[in-house]
């Protein structure tokens, strides 16, 4: 590890694209307001004035379409990367996400692939309500044929675009749109990660928190405040939604016996549903208490701050819920 | 048919400066951090909502975008709920759910408040067509940005819509960007009224910046829906004077074009007109004003008084209450 | 129960329909050939020689504007049942269901509501491969504002429609299509059934099978393979996915202290795991053994029936699960 | 140019004909069980893929539906590959895991094979944008039907690919019906070529059942792209001679009408012009039949003998496998 530059989350993110540009003429950045714009949370500024439009071209408002272009280009021997604004917006797209992409390699029986990569904000947080707010990162995971990876930190932020550029599937990469001004120290040669495995962020004995994404410096915080009261949090960071490394889930939880997951998407049918379906099958015995679920109200996130703020998982509700796992009596 | 007698062009420059202040009191209070999340700004384009309200009757159908407040104001949505909306207060438009781009009101059937670009124009055929099929003669008028020209759901509805003969009235609110993205590099045709017309419905273009040309465009299209069956196109060549949202640093428009386009802003156009006919002079603008001015305090009186839902009723709508009737 | 009239689960809905048109003049069908070509699974044939082109409505190919358009229509007053041809094609229509149908009643403060119901075939097991074999109702059921309903017998094919009719909010039906051919008595005057509660099909003391839907058949002929085994198998079918009814699954996994899961889901973020979630939750210290799940596997459906069938659960997969489960010791 | 000579001519005979008795046959082994899931069947349409096919080069990329055996057969995917995939066989073109409505063939830059009506088209768009950006002088002709165009998807890629000059050529079947919907029940514009001129592209209409007026098209749109830049839409009146799909009673077409353009049978038509020039006689069409009908024969052969994919393999190339280049 070499010094670290201080850097942002966004920053990262935008010289992870700028060297991809730079390394790999098959590489084109496509998006609503990527170009002149200077992108939707400016995390492609500056890449048009450097690349051109050719290689940064803004599109029209063809969700649909631009993304089945991005299948097609990717098909075509391109590596595309394709920015949908926000999650939101990919509803749109969903007919060639998941009719194309995910499947063209399996149903061509292995003669196409689909070396694509889709990046999108995700996450709610700035009272942008019911339209401009879901998570959709673990309702995507759901389906074969892709992958789906959502960096919490800033080494992944600029180290799983590379990766994923190298996957010769469709990768689909989720930036919680509060993490983009996160700052810390990044080394200046970090390069890339890899997207297959979860990781410990924080070690602990009595309890494992499992997260992802925006959630993860929730997580932490918790953990903090947990250590005050004498609660060894281990936090595990699932960094990949599909494919899910059990094994680093199931490790942690046969160590700390207890688990709570920490999931923004609503809480019925979230990726934390898959989560405690895989301890059950994996680690069953080892469980301690029941597994504690910290999700979004199941409701269309609404825009006023006190109850938008009660519908998503603060750090307090993931306090209260270890608290109470780490309570119960096996 | 237009009133254009002063009384009405009067009337027209009220309801424009309705708006316009307003949303500068907006911008305000959002720099004060009353108001969060996107705020998008309907200044300069005054007399596209103001123009078209006046041919609607109380019965039709307003479905707009996330730059709504002008529509919403116009359509006579009272500007205290707007505003307490605005800050989030269960005295809001909706009930603090919905933000600025989220206004809805049964009232005055204005649904919405859409925030996906393209995404109320179904919503606008399917209340045509629920009209047409219990005999009701509405029309629905359905405000859209040119950017959502680009999106398949368009197509679809102006196709649907035109197919089955549906009154509907599509006001694409042309102000040459899609945030950064200039009408020419979104549109392989940018004559926007032709493109309209190849879904053989009638449909023509009118100067945006100019109220009464819009209100006679309106006037004459929601005459032909009315008469029926079928659609009318409306073109309207407008301008946003303001950034996309309070986020936008702009730098995809040269400050002159900006410019050029102020010197033509609909509201001085109109109080030039009526200078000139001797229909204001600076004591009864400054009234007119002062008036506006107490409407938009009172609106923020209200809001500030208006009082946060409960987090007991944060599930509460989730799924409507009660059987439907 | 009067006497049973001999029928189809394709003319239950059928007369369902028929019934609801003549019932209710705010009700309308539309879709994509219900009308001149007599409907894609040949449910709506004859309705629009009974009821006209004007309330059963032939649409072009525009999912969705025409779903959006039911959406428009429902909060305008009428009572639109709205068809997609098979929910491979929901995909294209899901910005209307997720960002509109589902979030209106809550973003508007209940000013509006969307009493519709969209119909749609789902599942597998007629070799049309991957674009045309997709089981979505778990992946909906995630959405809050949505109900989700699957009837696996006559009685329910018949009688949610009724129900889902007066239900104020969007309720999406989803049959399976090889129910389609499923036949037998229902009594003449069925009537409405309730569409939030799962239903014990079958009881039994030693092991609790969970299912829905097109599984259902499945799980009642594992269930008597089992009986002939000694293994006395419950079988639950939980009818509706959203919501899903905790306390009927949890009261049988109290009884039955075992659980097997049967969903023609993907595996990974199935419904099968919020399932096991909810037993987790709520009646972790009743489990004897871990909640197993016979899911669909992880591929794009394949065309080739062997390799279809090897895709799907099957009768032989569930008992040979069930077995598992009960012949695992606490 | 077409090349409108009598080995010319009979060299589109064949190539119809090769179509025509390849799903003659697939029809008969539906029924027999051998074929499963859903079989569209391209009869009656020939001379569309026939004619189009010889405008392109190998380098060319084409993008097909799910009516798709006629463009595979046409553009050179063997025959052999093509039935052992609708026997469900490891030796299919798509190893048994595509069935007849996804025919994929890399080495002919066949790309599908697709089944979401309208869902290749935004492939096409992407297949030209790579070629575009690569400077490679490829075309990539999409078909689609006439019930696509009132998907989203269709508007959305005619807007991007005129917008961004992308070499494409849109090949719009036009064969009256999507499923049971009449053209005039889905297009408030039933002139196709009309509608797509709206996207400032050129568009034109040809006759689809006479075998050399669509290769001229074609050769004509062909050229017209690869000349760049720019898409071009072209029109095919044609006409399906069977149902829908293997399960389809046709309750919305009159007996007439199908016998009426049977009567323009484009085999038949280009035989009887061969015979008038005194090209082709009883014996020369008895020994085209023949050699058809061996390779049709073949065909079954190859899928009969074919083996099935161990189930070890089922998830197989769910994910790429090895990393990309
Ligand atoms: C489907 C979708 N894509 C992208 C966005 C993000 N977005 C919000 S407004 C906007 C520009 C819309 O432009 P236009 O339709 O011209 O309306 P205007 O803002 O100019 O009034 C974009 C891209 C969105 N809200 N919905
Ligand atoms: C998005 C979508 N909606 C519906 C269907 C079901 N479907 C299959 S083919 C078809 C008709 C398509 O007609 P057209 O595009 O004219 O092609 P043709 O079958 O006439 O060749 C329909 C409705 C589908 N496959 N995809
Ligand atoms: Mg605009
Ligand atoms: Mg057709």
């Amino acid at each position: 590890m070499t010094t670290g530059v201080r850097t942002s989350y966004r920053e990262a993110i935008r010289s992870a694209l700028r060297e991809a540009l730079q390394r790999d003429p098959r590489v084109f950045v496509m998006g609503e307001d990527v170009g002149r714009y200077g992108g939707c949370y400016a995390v492609t500024k500056g890449l048009l004035e450097e690349f051109g439009p050719e290689r940064v071209r803004d599109t029209p408002l063809s969700e649909s379409t631009f993304v089945g272009a991005g299948i097609g280009a990717a098909m075509n021997g391109m590596r595309p990367i394709v920015e949908i604004m926000t999650c939101n917006f990919s509803l749109l797209a969903l007919d060639q996400i998941m009719n194309n992409a995910a499947t063209v390699s399996h149903m061509s029986g292995g003669q196409f692939s689909v070396p694509l990569v889709i990046r999108m904000a995700t996450g709610a947080g700035r009272q942008v309500a019911a339209q401009h707010s879901h998570s959709l990162e673990g309702w995507f995971a759901h389906v074969p044929g892709l992958k789906v990876v959502t960096p919490a930190t800033l080494e992944d932020a600029r180290g799983m675009l590379w990766t994923a550029l190298e996957d010769p599937n469709p990768v689909l990469i989720f930036e919680h749109a509060l993490l983009y001004n996160a700052e810390g120290e990044l080394p200046a040669d970090a390069g890339p990660v890899d997207i297959d495995t979860a990781r410990v962020r924080r070690e602990g004995r009595d309890v494992s928190i499992v997260t992802y994404g925006g959630s993860l410096p929730k997580a932490l915080a918790a953990a903090e405040e947990l250590a005050q009261a004498g609660v060894q949090a281990e936090v595990v960071d699932l960094r990949t939604l599909r494919p899910l490394d059990t094994g680093t889930i199931v490790a942690s939880v046969t160590k700390t016996h207890r688990a709570v997951i920490v999931d923004e998407g609503w809480r019925s049918g979230s990726i934390s549903a898959e989560v405690t379906a895989r301890l059950v099958e994996h680690c069953f015995y080892e469980l301690d208490a029941p597994v504690r679920r910290v999700c979004s109200a199941e409701v269309p996130t609404p825009y006023a701050k006190h109850m938008e703020d009660a519908a998503l998982p603060q750090v307090a509700d993931i306090v209260a819920a270890t608290q109470d796992a780490v309570s119960t009596v096996a | 048919m237009p009133r254009h007698t002063e009384d009405h062009r009067l009337h027209l420059l009220r309801e424009m400066l309705r708006i316009r202040r307003f949303e500068e009191k907006s911008a305000e209070l959002y720099s004060a951090g009353k108001i969060r999340g996107f705020l998008h700004l309907y200044i300069g384009e005054e007399a596209v909502a103001a123009g078209v309200m006046q041919s609607l009757a109380p019965d039709d159908t307003v479905v707009a975008t996330y730059r709504e407040h002008g529509h919403a104001i116009a359509r006579g949505v009272g500007m205290g709920p707007l505003m307490a909306e605005m800050y989030g207060k269960a005295e809001g438009a909706s009930r603090g759910r919905g933000g600025s781009m989220h206004i809805f009101d049964a009232a005055t059937r204005f649904v919405g408040g859409n925030a996906i670009v393209g995404g109320g124009l179904p919503l606008a055929v399917g209340y045509a067509l629920a009209d047409r099929l219990r005999g009701d003669a509405r029309v629905t008028c359905c405000f859209f940005g040119e950017g959502a020209v680009a999106e398949g759901e368009f197509h679809e509805s102006m196709n649907l819509a035109a197919l089955w003969g549906l009154p509907v009235l599509f006001c694409c609110e042309n102000n040459l960007y899609a945030m950064g993205t200039a009408l020419q590099r979104s549109e392989s045709e940018t004559d926007l009224a032709l493109k309209a017309s190849a879904y053989g419905m009638p449909a023509w273009h009118v100067d945006g910046m100019d109220v009464e040309a819009v209100e006679a465009a309106a006037q004459r299209a929601v005459t032909t829906v009315r008469g029926g069956p079928g659609p009318v196109f409306l073109e309207m060549r407008t301008y946003r004077f303001r950034p996309h949202s309070m986020y936008d640093p702009e730098l995809y428009r040269p400050k002159e074009e900006v410019a050029a386009w102020k010197e033509r802003d609909p509201i001085s156009t109109v109080q030039a007109t009526l200078r000139e006919q001797g229909a204001l002079d600076n004591v009864a603008l400054e009234k007119l004003e002062d008036e506006v001015a107490r409407e938009v305090e009172a609106a923020v009186a209200f809001a500030e008084a208006a009082t946060l839902e409960s987090l007991d009723d944060l599930a509460r709508f989730v799924y409507a209450e009660g059987a439907a009737e």
